[in-house]
C-alpha cells in the first residue's frame, strides 16, 4: 500500500459504494448500510494511516481536460498535513455518523437513498480535502452542494424539506458564483490553477495590481460565504435542520460546512498577499459570529439553536484565518468544532428519536433522568462549545479571539461578547431540555436510545473533552499564541463563561416558557424575511415583468405586427382587384405613365 | 474519394426507411431499426476515424452544379462526428420513446425520419450549399408533426416556427450567397474547405455584410435574443419526439454552421461585430433566464431554458479562441441530450397526466421514483453539474470567454487601474446565468416531484420499458463523456486547426 | 440522319392542328378526345424532331433566330401543350356542361385544336427577332387565347374572363404597336439585329422618343408576364377560364412573354445611358410585381384565384432575373426558373382538377383532409406546392437560388431583400394548401376521386422531375442554353 | 406642304381618342372600336414614318409598309373573335355594359 494509491482509494471507495446503494440498495437495508459504513471506515483507517505516513513530494495526478497548453485541468490529489488532518477528520466523523443513522433511520422510508446520499457526500468531501487544484475543488464544492440538496431533501414530501433543500442549493450557487468568477481572475492573471504553483509563484503577477488580486480573493472567499454559511448567506443553514439530524450532524456542522474555511486555509499565502480582502473577510466573519449567536438565543427547534451556533461557530473560524499568522489556528477550532458539535447534534438526535420526533425544546424538559447517557454527552459538548476550561473548545476558541483581538481589536472584542452569549444558549438549551419538568406525554415515556446510537456519542465525547489538550493538539497542529495578547483577556473570557452559564441556568432550570422574549432575535433579525420578500417580489415580480414583456413587445414587435402588416397589406391590396374592366384600363393606363414617367424623366 | 462514403450510407438509411414506411411496414419497427442502425453506424465511425490524418475522413463527391462549384460533398471531421453522434442518439431515443399514433403513424414516423435525415445530412456535408439544403429537410415535417399531433394552441405554433425558420433559413441563404460571391471571380465554390484555404489566403476581402447575413439567419434559427419567440411556443405545442428532434439536434444547425463557417472564415468580422453579439447573447442568458424563471409550464419552461442555454454556445462562439469554441463545441452535444431527455420525460409525464401546469402536479417522486430519478439525473445535467459533460462545456465557454478580447487591465501611468473588457462583463452574466438555471430548474423540479401527492395522480405507472432505457441511454453518454472530456476533446482538436 | 430547318417545327404543329380540325369536322361520329390523343400524339412527333435541327437558311435569319433560346423554348411550348391537352382531357366533362350541343361531345373537338394553334404561336414567338414576326405570333397566341378562354359559352365567369382578357389584351396590342411604331420611327429598323445596329451611331436629341416606344413595349409584354401594374386582368382570367386553359396561360404565354422581353430588351441593353434607365424600370416592375403577387395571395380562398396571383409572384421572381441580365448567370436562372414553373404549375392543375371535380369547386376547403382521402394524389400537391413556395430539393428552390444569386451579382439589394420577405409570404398560402390537406379532417361526404391513368402517370413523371431536378440539376442545366 | 410632325400629332389624337374611348365608354362594343382606333393610329404613324425615313437606297422602309397590312390583318381577326365572344356574352347576360361584368373580383 502506497501513499500514493491510497488517496484515490479513500476518494472513490465511497463513490464505488453509492452507486452499487443506488442500484441494488433498495433490496435490502443492512446491505445499503453496510456498504456506505465499509466504505466510510476503509477510507478511516487509511486516512489514520496515511496520517503517519510522510508527505510524499511528487505531484499524484491525471489530466482531465488539456486543451495545448492554454488550459490544463487535471485531477489530483494534495498531501500535506493540513489535508491530511481534515481527512481524519472528515472519514472518521463520517464512520461514526453512518453508524449512528443505522439507528436513527431505522423506522424511515428511503433508507437506501438516505445511504446513497450520504456515501456520495463522503465521496465530494473528500474530493475537496484532497483536491491539488482549484478547479477540482470547485466540481466536488458542486458535488458537495448536490449531496446536500439529496439529504436535505430527504423527506421530499415535506413541503417545508423540499423548500429548504431547494434553497440550500441555491444559495449555495450564488456563493460558487462567486467562488467560480474567483478562479477565473486567478487563472485569467496567473494561467494556473494548480494550489502550488498559485501560492508559491504565482502570487508574484499580483505585485502591479493589488486591487485586481483583492477583487480576486473576495470573489473566490465567496464561496466560503455560501458553503459556510457566512453572512448574508446564512439563510439555508438553519432551514436546512429539516434533513435528518445525522446529515446535519455531519454536512451541516461538522464537515461539509467547514468546507470553506479549508479553502481559505489552502489558499492562505495568496490571501496573505491581499490585506485588503482579509479585511473584509475579518469582518464577515467577526459580523456572523455575532450576530448568529444573537438569533440562536431565542430559537426554539434544538436543531436550529445549533445551526445558529455552528454559524457563529463558523464565523470564529473565518475570523481567524482573518487574523491568524497561520491557518492551523483556525482549522484548529474546526477540528474541535468538529467533534463538539457533531457530538451536540448527535445528541440532539437522540433526544428527538427519544421524543418521537419532536424538535420543540419547550416541549421536553427533565430528561437527565430518562436519557442520562445521552444527557452526559451533551453536557460534555455543550462545555465544549461554551469553552468552558479544559474543554476542547476553550483551546481552540481562546486561541483565535487572541489572535482576533490582536488584529482587529473592535472584532476581538465582538467575538469575546460572543463567546458569552454562546455560553448562554448553550447552556439555555441544555437546561430546558434536560432540566425542570416534563412539559409534553413525549418527554414524559422517552427512552434511552439505542446502543447503535450511543456508542457513537461516547466516541465523539472523548475528543470534544480532551482534543484541545496541548499534547494532543501538537500532533496536528504547529501553532503559537498571538504576540501581545492583553493580560486581561482570558480572565474576562472565564467571566464571561461563568455569567453566561449561571443566568442561563437560574433563568431557564424551571421555566415552562421562554422568561426572554426578543422578536428581533427569533425571528433571525427578518433577515429571511427580507430575502423572502426580494425573491417573491423582485426577482419573481421583474421575472413576470420581463415574461409578459416577451409574449406582448418582443413577440409582437418582432413576429405579430410584421406578420399582421403583410396580411393587412395584402388583404387591402386585394380591394384593387374590384372587377371592374374600365378600372383596371385606368389602373393599366396610371402603369404606362408611371413607367413611360420613370424611362424618359428619371 | 472513389469509394462510396459511409456517410452517404448514414444518411440513405432513415430515407430508405421512409420509403418502407410509405409503403406501408410496420412504422415504429421501421423507424426504430433504421434509427438503431444509424447509431451503430456512427459509433463504428468513431472507430474508424484516423486521428492526427487528414481532418476530413469518409471523403466522398458527387458534383450537381459544376458551373457554381457546387457538389454534394460528404465528410466528417471531429465535430461532425460528435454532432452525427448526437443526431444518432436522439433519434433513436425519439423514436423509441414516441407513442405511435392511432391514425396515420406511417407520416409520424416518417416526419421523425426526415428530421433526422436532414440534421445527419447537415452535419455530414462539407459543401455549404447542402449543408444547407439539408437542414431545410425538416421544415415541413416539423410543420406536419406539431399542426397534426402537436397539443395546446398547436397551429398558431407551427405556422409562427414553419414561417419564422423559412424566413431565417432564406436569409442564411443569402448570406451563404454572398460568401460565394466575395471570393474570387473564378475561384468560387461552396467547398468548405476551399473557402476556408481562400480565407487563410487572405482573398476574401471584407465579409462583414456576408456575416452579418449569416449571424441573423443562422441566429434565427438558433432563437438567439430577439428572435427567440418562435421557439419555446413550438417545443411546448409539438409532440415530445419531434420536440427532441428539433431542440436536440436541429437546432445545433445554426450554431455549428457559425463554428464551422464563420469562425475559421470570417474571424475578423466576428470580432467587428462581437459588442452586438455579446448584448444579444447576455440577453439569452438573462433576459430569457429569468423569462423562464416565471414560467408556469413544465414544456414552456423547458423550451425557453433550451433558448437560454443557446446563449452559452454563443458566448463560446463570440470569444474565439480554441478553449471557448471546444467549450461551445461540447454544449452542442451536452445541452441537446440534455434537452432531449428533458422533453422525452415531460412528454411522458403528459401522457399521464394531461397537464403540465405547476400548478396541479407535485410529489411525483413517490408513485414513480424512478422517473423522478431520471428527471432529476436530465435537470442536473441541463443546469451544468459537473460529472456531466455539459459542465466541462461550460466550464471551457466560461474560460475562453473570460481571456476573449483585450485584455484591460494593469497600470497606466503608474496609477493602477483595474476594468473589465466586455467578453468578460459577458462572462460575469454568463456566470450568473448558472444561478438563473439552478433556480428555474430546481423550482420545477421541486413543484413536480416534491411535495405533497395529489390523490387524483395516485398510482400514476411508472415509466418503463424502452422509454426509460433510451432515456437511461441519454444520461449515461452525458456521465461517461462527464467524466473523461477528452474522450470528445481529442476528436475536437482535428476541428479546431482551422479555429482561430 | 436527316436534319431539318426549326422553321418546319411550326410548320408541322400547324398542319397538325388543320389536321385536326379536318378530323373534327369530317368524322362527326368521332369521340372527341381522340383529337387530343391525336394532337398529343403530332405534338410528341413534334418534340421529336426538335432534336435534329439543321441551321435556318440566311434569308431568313433577319427575323428568325433558331439559338438555343429558340430552340428550348420551342420544346418548352410543346410540353406546355402536350400537359394542356391532357388535362383538356380530364376536363372536358365540364366543358361539355357549359356548351350548347344537339349531340355529347358537339363544339367539343376546337377545345382540343386551340392549343396546338396557340403552341405554334408560342413556338413562332419563341424564334421571333423581327417585330413584325413578334406581333404577329404574340397576336396569333392571344387572339387563339380569347376564344379558349371565353370557351365555356354557357358560363358567365368564362365568359366574363374573355371578355376582360379580350378588352385588356386588346388595349396592350394597342401600346404594343405603338410602341413599336415609335422605335422604328427612331431607328428606322423593325428587326432586332438592325435595331442594334441602328443603336451604334443613334443621336442624343431624340433618345427620348426612343424611350417612349420601349416604354410601350414594355407595358405590353408587362401585361403579357403579369407584371404589376399590368397583371390586373390575371386573378379574374385565371378565376373564369377552363382550368386547363388557365394553366397554359399561366405557363405558355408567361414564358413566351419573357422570352420576347429578353430578346427585345437586349439591343437596347447595349446602350448604357438607355440601360441604366431600362434596368432601373424593370427594378421598380420587379418589386411592385413582387409585393402585390404575395401580398395579396395570402387572404385567398380559392385556389385556382390563388394560383393567379402566385403566378404573378412568379413573374415577380423571373423579372428580377430579368433586371440582372447584366449578370452572365442570369440568362440561364430565368430560363431554369420557369422550367421550374412549367413543372410545378402543371403539376397544381394536373391535382386540382380531378379533386375539383369530385369535390364541386376549386376552393382551398375543398382539399380538407385529401391526405387521408387520397394520399398519392396529395402527395403531389404537396411537391408542387413546396416546390412553388421554394423549399429546398425541389426545382423550385434551384430556380430562387440562381434568381437571387444573379441579383445579388448584380448588387440588386433591396430588390433581394423584398424577394426574402415575399418568400416567407409566400410559405405562407402555399401551406395553407398543405395544411388543408393534412390537418384538417375530411368533409363527411368526400366522395373517391377518380383520375384518369394519363393523368395519373403525367403526375408522377412531373413530380419525380421536379424532386430530380431539385436534387441533381447536372443534366438539365447541361442542356440549356 | 404637311410634315411629320402634323402626322405624328394625328396619329397620337387619333391614339388618345381610342384610349379615351376605352377608359370612358360604358357600351363594350364601343369600347372595342376604341381599341381599334388605337390600333390604326399606330398604322397612319407608321406609314407617315416610312414615308418620311426613306432607305439609303431613297425608297421609302418597305418593312413598316408590310407591318401595316399585318396590323390590319390581326384587328380584322380580332374583331371577328371579339365581336363573337361579345355576342355570346349578350346571349348569356342580356347586357353589353362594363359594370355588369364584376362577379369576379378581389
Amino acid at each position: 500500500m502506497s501513499t500514493l494509491a491510497a488517496p484515490w482509494i479513500i476518494l472513490f471507495s465511497p463513490l464505488v459504494a453509492a452507486a452499487v446503494i443506488l442500484f441494488v440498495g433498495r433490496f435490502s437495508k443492512p446491505l445499503s448500510a453496510g456498504l456506505a459504513i465499509a466504505s466510510a471506515a476503509l477510507g478511516c483507517v487509511l486516512s489514520w494511516w496515511m496520517f503517519f505516513q510522510p508527505d510524499p513530494t511528487e505531484p499524484n495526478q491525471f489530466p482531465w481536460i488539456e486543451i495545448g497548453d492554454a488550459l490544463r485541468i487535471p485531477i489530483g490529489v494534495t498531501i500535506d498535513h493540513l489535508s491530511k488532518v481534515m481527512l481524519v477528520v472528515v472519514t472518521t466523523i463520517a464512520t461514526l455518523v453512518f453508524t449512528y443513522s443505522v439507528g436513527y433511520m431505522k423506522t424511515e422510508e428511503g433508507y437506501w437513498r438516505y445511504f446513497a446520499g450520504l456515501s456520495l457526500f463522503l465521496f465530494s468531501m473528500l474530493g475537496i480535502v484532497l483536491a491539488d487544484n482549484f478547479l477540482m475543488m470547485f466540481i466536488f464544492w458542486e458535488l458537495v452542494g448536490l449531496s446536500s440538496y439529496i439529504l436535505i431533501g430527504h423527506y421530499f414530501k415535506k413541503d417545508a424539506a423540499a423548500d429548504a433543500s431547494k434553497q440550500a442549493f441555491i444559495v449555495n450557487r450564488v456563493g460558487d458564483f462567486g467562488f467560480l468568477l474567483g478562479i477565473l481572475f486567478l487563472w485569467a492573471a496567473t494561467g494556473t490553477l494548480m494550489f502550488g504553483e498559485l501560492t508559491t509563484s504565482g502570487i508574484a503577477v499580483f505585485s502591479a495590481n493589488p486591487v485586481y488580486l483583492t477583487v480576486a480573493c473576495v470573489l473566490v472567499f465567496c464561496g466560503t460565504v455560501g458553503k459556510s454559511a457566512q453572512m448574508p448567506l446564512h439563510v439555508w443553514l438553519p432551514n436546512s435542520m429539516e434533513g435528518p439530524t445525522p446529515v446535519s450532524s455531519l454536512l451541516h456542522a461538522a464537515t461539509m460546512v467547514a468546507a470553506g474555511v479549508y479553502m481559505l486555509a489552502r489558499i492562505f499565502p495568496i490571501l496573505e498577499a491581499a490585506p485588503h480582502a482579509l479585511d473584509v473577510i475579518a469582518w464577515i466573519g467577526g459580523i456572523t459570529c455575532f450576530a448568529a449567536a444573537l438569533m440562536a438565543t431565542q430559537q426554539d427547534d434544538i436543531k436550529r439553536i445549533l445551526a445558529y451556533s455552528t454559524i457563529s461557530q463558523l464565523g470564529y473560524m473565518v475570523l481567524g484565518i482573518a487574523s491568524a499568522a497561520t491557518p492551523d489556528v483556525p482549522m484548529f477550532h474546526l477540528f474541535t468544532h468538529a467533534c463538539f458539535k457533531c457530538l451536540l447534534f448527535l445528541c440532539a438526535g437522540s433526544v428527538i428519536v427519544g421524543m418521537h420526533h419532536e424538535q420543540n425544546i419547550w416541549k421536553m424538559g427533565a430528561l437527565k433522568n430518562k436519557m442520562p447517557f445521552t444527557f452526559l454527552a451533551m453536557v460534555v459538548g455543550g462545555l465544549a462549545l461554551s469553552g468552558c476550561p479544559l474543554f476542547s473548545g476553550y483551546y481552540s476558541k481562546d486561541l483565535i479571539i487572541g489572535w482576533a483581538v490582536v488584529k482587529y481589536p473592535l472584532l476581538g472584542w465582538l467575538s469575546v461578547a460572543t463567546a458569552g452569549l454562546t455560553a448562554f444558549y448553550t447552556v439555555r438549551m441544555l437546561a430546558v431540555v434536560f432540566l425542570g419538568k416534563p412539559r409534553d406525554d413525549h418527554a414524559k415515556h422517552a427512552v434511552e436510545s439505542p446502543l447503535v446510537m450511543l456508542v457513537p456519542l461516547a466516541c465523539l465525547a472523548l475528543p470534544s473533552f480532551a482534543a484541545g489538550w496541548p499534547f494532543i493538539e501538537d500532533k496536528f497542529f504547529h501553532i503559537e499564541e498571538a504576540p501581545g495578547v492583553p493580560h486581561i483577556l482570558h480572565p474576562i473570557l472565564l467571566v464571561l463563561f461563568a455569567v453566561g452559564v449561571m443566568s442561563a441556568f437560574f433563568l431557564y432550570r424551571n421555566a415552562d416558557k421562554d422568561p426572554i422574549s426578543i422578536p428581533f432575535f427569533a425571528n433571525r433579525l427578518y433577515i429571511d424575511d427580507l430575502y423572502n420578500w426580494i425573491v417573491k417580489n423582485i426577482q419573481g415580480g421583474g421575472a413576470s415583468v420581463l415574461s409578459w414583456a416577451d409574449r406582448w413587445v418582443v413577440d409582437l414587435l418582432i413576429v405579430q405586427v410584421p406578420s399582421k402588416i403583410a396580411w393587412a397589406g395584402g388583404f387591402v391590396l386585394r380591394f384593387l382587384q374590384i372587377g371592374n374592366i374600365q378600372a383596371y384600363a385606368f389602373f393599366f393606363g396610371a402603369g404606362v405613365v408611371g413607367l413611360l414617367y420613370l424611362l424618359i424623366f428619371r | 474519394m472513389s469509394m462510396v462514403s459511409p456517410l452517404l450510407f448514414l444518411i440513405l438509411v432513415p430515407l430508405v426507411a421512409i420509403a418502407f414506411i410509405l409503403v406501408g411496414s410496420n412504422a415504429r419497427m421501421t423507424a426504430l431499426i433504421a434509427s438503431v442502425v444509424n447509431l451503430v453506424f456512427v459509433l463504428a465511425l468513431f472507430a474508424v476515424y484516423k486521428q492526427g490524418e487528414a481532418p476530413y475522413q469518409f471523403l466522398w463527391s458527387l458534383p450537381v452544379i459544376p458551373s457554381m462549384g457546387i457538389a454534394l460533398t460528404l465528410g466528417a471531421d471531429g465535430l461532425s462526428l460528435i454532432m452525427l453522434l448526437l443526431a444518432a442518439l436522439v433519434t433513436v431515443a425519439a423514436v423509441a420513446v414516441s407513442r405511435t399514433p392511432e391514425k396515420n403513424a406511417n407520416w409520424f414516423y416518417a416526419s421523425l425520419l426526415f428530421i433526422s435525415a436532414g440534421g445527419i445530412g447537415a452535419f455530414a456535408s462539407i459543401d455549404l450549399f447542402f449543408f444547407y439544403m439539408f437542414h431545410e429537410l425538416a421544415l415541413i415535417p416539423t410543420f406536419l408533426l406539431i399542426g397534426i399531433w402537436g397539443s395546446g394552441d398547436r397551429q398558431a405554433a407551427a405556422w409562427k416556427a414553419t414561417i419564422y425558420l423559412a424566413l431565417g433559413s432564406f436569409v442564411l441563404l443569402l448570406g451563404l450567397i454572398g460568401l460565394y460571391l466575395i471570393q474570387p471571380e473564378g475561384m468560387r465554390t461552396f467547398d468548405l474547405r476551399a473557402i476556408i484555404g481562400m480565407a487563410e489566403a487572405g482573398f476574401l476581402p471584407d465579409g462583414n455584410w456576408v456575416y452579418l447575413l449569416l449571424l441573423i439567419g443562422f441566429g434565427i434559427l438558433v432563437s438567439l435574443f430577439p428572435f427567440h419567440t418562435w421557439a419555446p411556443q413550438a417545443y411546448a405545442s409539438a409532440p415530445a419526439p419531434a420536440a427532441m428532434l428539433h431542440a436536440g439536434v436541429l437546432k445545433k444547425f445554426g450554431l455549428y454552421g457559425l463554428i464551422r463557417i464563420a469562425a475559421p472564415i470570417l474571424p475578423e468580422s466576428v470580432a467587428a461585430f462581437s459588442n452586438l453579439l455579446l448584448v444579444l447573447l447576455v440577453g439569452n442568458i438573462l433576459y430569457v433566464g429569468y423569462v423562464t424563471i416565471s414560467q408556469r409550464k413544465l414544456d414552456w419552461m423547458l423550451g425557453y431554458s433550451s433558448v437560454m442555454h443557446m446563449g452559452y454556445i454563443f458566448l463560446g462562439f463570440a470569444a474565439l479562441n480554441t478553449l471557448s469554441l471546444t467549450g461551445a463545441s461540447l454544449m452542442l452535444f451536452a445541452h441537446g441530450l440534455s434537452i432531449a431527455a428533458l422533453f422525452a420525460l415531460s412528454g411522458e409525464l403528459r401522457e399521464r397526466t394531461g397537464t403540465l401546469d405547476f400548478a396541479e402536479l407535485g410529489g411525483f417522486a413517490k408513485p414513480m421514483p424512478a422517473f423522478g430519478l431520471l428527471f432529476g439525473f436530465a435537470a442536473f445535467a441541463a443546469i451544468g453539474l459537473p460529472g456531466f459533460v455539459g459542465f466541462a462545456g461550460e466550464l471551457l465557454v466560461f474560460f475562453g470567454s473570460f481571456i476573449g478580447g483585450e485584455p484591460s487591465m494593469g497600470s497606466i501611468n503608474g496609477k493602477e487601474i483595474f476594468a473589465l473588457n466586455n467578453f468578460q462583463i459577458a462572462t460575469i452574466c454568463a456566470v450568473w446565468g448558472v444561478v438563473i438555471s439552478a433556480v428555474y430548474m430546481l423550482r420545477a423540479y421541486r413543484r413536480v416531484f416534491f411535495g405533497p401527492l395529489n390523490d387524483r395522480w395516485a398510482g400514476l405507472p411508472e415509466i418503463s420499458g424502452l422509454t426509460r432505457g433510451a432515456i437511461v441511454t441519454l444520461i449515461v453518454v452525458m456521465l461517461v463523456t462527464g467524466f473523461f472530456p477528452s474522450l470528445l476533446i481529442n476528436f475536437l482538436q482535428s476541428a479546431s486547426q482551422v479555429w482561430p | 440522319m436527316a436534319m431539318i430547318s426549326a422553321l418546319a417545327l411550326e410548320i408541322c404543329v400547324v398542319c397538325v392542328g388543320i389536321f385536326l380540325l379536318m378530323a373534327d369536322a369530317f368524322y362527326v361520329h368521332l369521340d372527341k378526345r381522340a383529337l387530343a390523343y391525336g394532337g398529343i400524339f403530332g405534338l410528341l412527333v413534334v418534340f421529336a424532331m426538335t432534336f435534329f435541327i439543321e441551321p435556318v437558311p440566311k434569308e431568313y435569319l433577319a427575323f428568325y433566330a433558331d439559338d438555343s433560346l429558340g430552340i428550348f423554348f420551342k420544346r418548352f411550348a410543346l410540353l406546355g401543350t402536350i400537359l394542356t391537352l391532357i388535362l383538356s382531357i380530364e376536363y372536358a366533362p365540364v366543358v361539355e356542361r357549359f356548351i350548347p350541343g344537339s349531340k355529347p361531345g358537339a363544339g367539343l373537338g376546337e377545345f382540343f385544336v386551340l392549343p396546338v394553334f396557340t403552341c405554334a404561336g408560342l413556338m413562332w414567338m419563341a424564334s421571333a427577332a423581327d417585330f413584325v414576326m413578334i406581333f404577329c405570333a404574340l397576336e396569333l397566341v392571344t387572339i387563339s387565347f380569347y376564344i379558349q378562354v371565353a370557351y365555356m359559352r354557357k358560363n358567365q365567369a368564362s365568359l366574363e374572363a374573355g371578355t376582360k382578357y379580350l378588352i385588356l389584351g386588346a388595349l396592350s396590342t394597342g401600346f404594343l404597336v405603338y410602341g413599336i411604331t415609335w422605335i422604328y420611327g427612331m431607328t428606322g429598323q423593325t428587326g432586332l439585329q438592325k435595331i442594334s445596329g441602328a443603336l451604334l451611331f443613334f443621336p442624343q436629341a431624340s433618345q427620348t422618343a426612343l424611350l417612349f416606344g420601349i416604354g410601350l413595349v414594355l407595358v405590353a409584354l408587362g401585361f403579357k408576364v403579369a407584371a404589376a401594374p399590368f397583371q390586373f386582368w390575371v386573378p379574374d382570367v385565371y378565376q373564369g377560364a377552363p382550368t386547363p386553359v388557365t394553366a397554359f396561360l399561366s405557363v405558355g404565354s408567361k414564358a413566351a412573354g419573357f422570352v420576347v422581353l429578353m430578346r427585345v430588351i437586349e439591343p437596347f441593353l447595349a446602350v448604357p445611358v438607355i440601360n441604366a434607365k431600362l434596368v432601373a424600370a424593370l427594378q421598380v416592375l420587379a418589386g411592385l410585381t413582387l409585393i402585390y403577387g404575395n401580398l395579396a395571395a395570402m387572404p385567398q380562398t380559392n385556389l385556382k384565384r390563388l394560383l393567379g396571383y402566385s403566378s404573378i409572384a412568379h413573374a415577380g421572381y423571373l423579372l428580377v432575373g430579368v433586371a440582372s441580365v447584366g449578370s452572365p448567370s442570369a440568362g440561364r436562372a430565368i430560363v431554369f426558373y420557369l422550367l421550374g414553373y412549367l413543372l410545378m404549375t402543371f403539376l397544381a392543375f394536373l391535382v386540382l382538377i380531378p379533386v375539383a371535380k369530385a369535390a364541386g369547386g376549386d376552393d382551398i376547403a375543398h382539399f380538407n383532409g385529401l391526405g387521408r382521402r387520397a394520399p398519392g394524389l396529395a402527395l403531389a400537391m404537396l411537391i408542387s406546392m413546396l416546390s412553388l413556395a421554394g423549399l429546398p430539393f425541389t426545382v423550385g428552390f434551384l430556380g430562387k437560388f440562381f434568381i437571387f444569386e444573379a441579383a445579388m451579382r448584380e448588387q440588386h439589394y433591396a430588390l433581394v431583400a423584398i424577394g426574402v420577405v415575399t418568400v416567407a409570404c409566400g410559405f405562407y398560402y402555399y401551406l395553407k394548401v398543405v395544411r388543408a390537406m393534412y390537418w384538417q379532417p375530411a368533409p363527411a361526404d368526400a366522395g373517391p376521386i377518380e383520375v384518369s391513368a394519363l393523368t395519373r402517370f403525367a403526375a408522377t413523371f412531373l413530380a419525380a422531375l421536379i424532386l430530380i431536378i431539385g436534387i441533381f440539376p447536372k443534366p438539365i442545366l447541361q442542356i440549356l442554353p | 406642304m404637311p410634315t411629320l410632325a402634323h402626322y405624328l400629332f394625328v396619329s397620337g389624337g387619333l391614339f388618345a381618342i381610342g384610349l379615351l374611348g376605352v377608359l370612358l365608354r360604358r357600351n363594350i362594343l364601343i369600347i372595342f372600336m376604341g381599341l381599334e382606333l388605337m390600333l390604326n393610329a399606330a398604322n397612319l404613324s407608321l406609314v407617315a414614318f416610312s414615308r418620311f425615313h426613306p432607305g439609303h437606297d431613297g425608297l421609302p422602309g418597305y418593312s413598316a409598309q408590310v407591318f401595316v397590312f399585318f396590323i390590319i390583318t390581326v384587328a380584322a381577326a380580332e374583331v371577328a373573335v371579339g365581336l363573337a365572344i361579345i355576342v355570346a356574352l349578350f346571349r348569356a347576360k342580356q347586357t353589353t355594359h362594363v359594370e355588369d361584368l364584376d362577379t369576379l373580383k378581389f
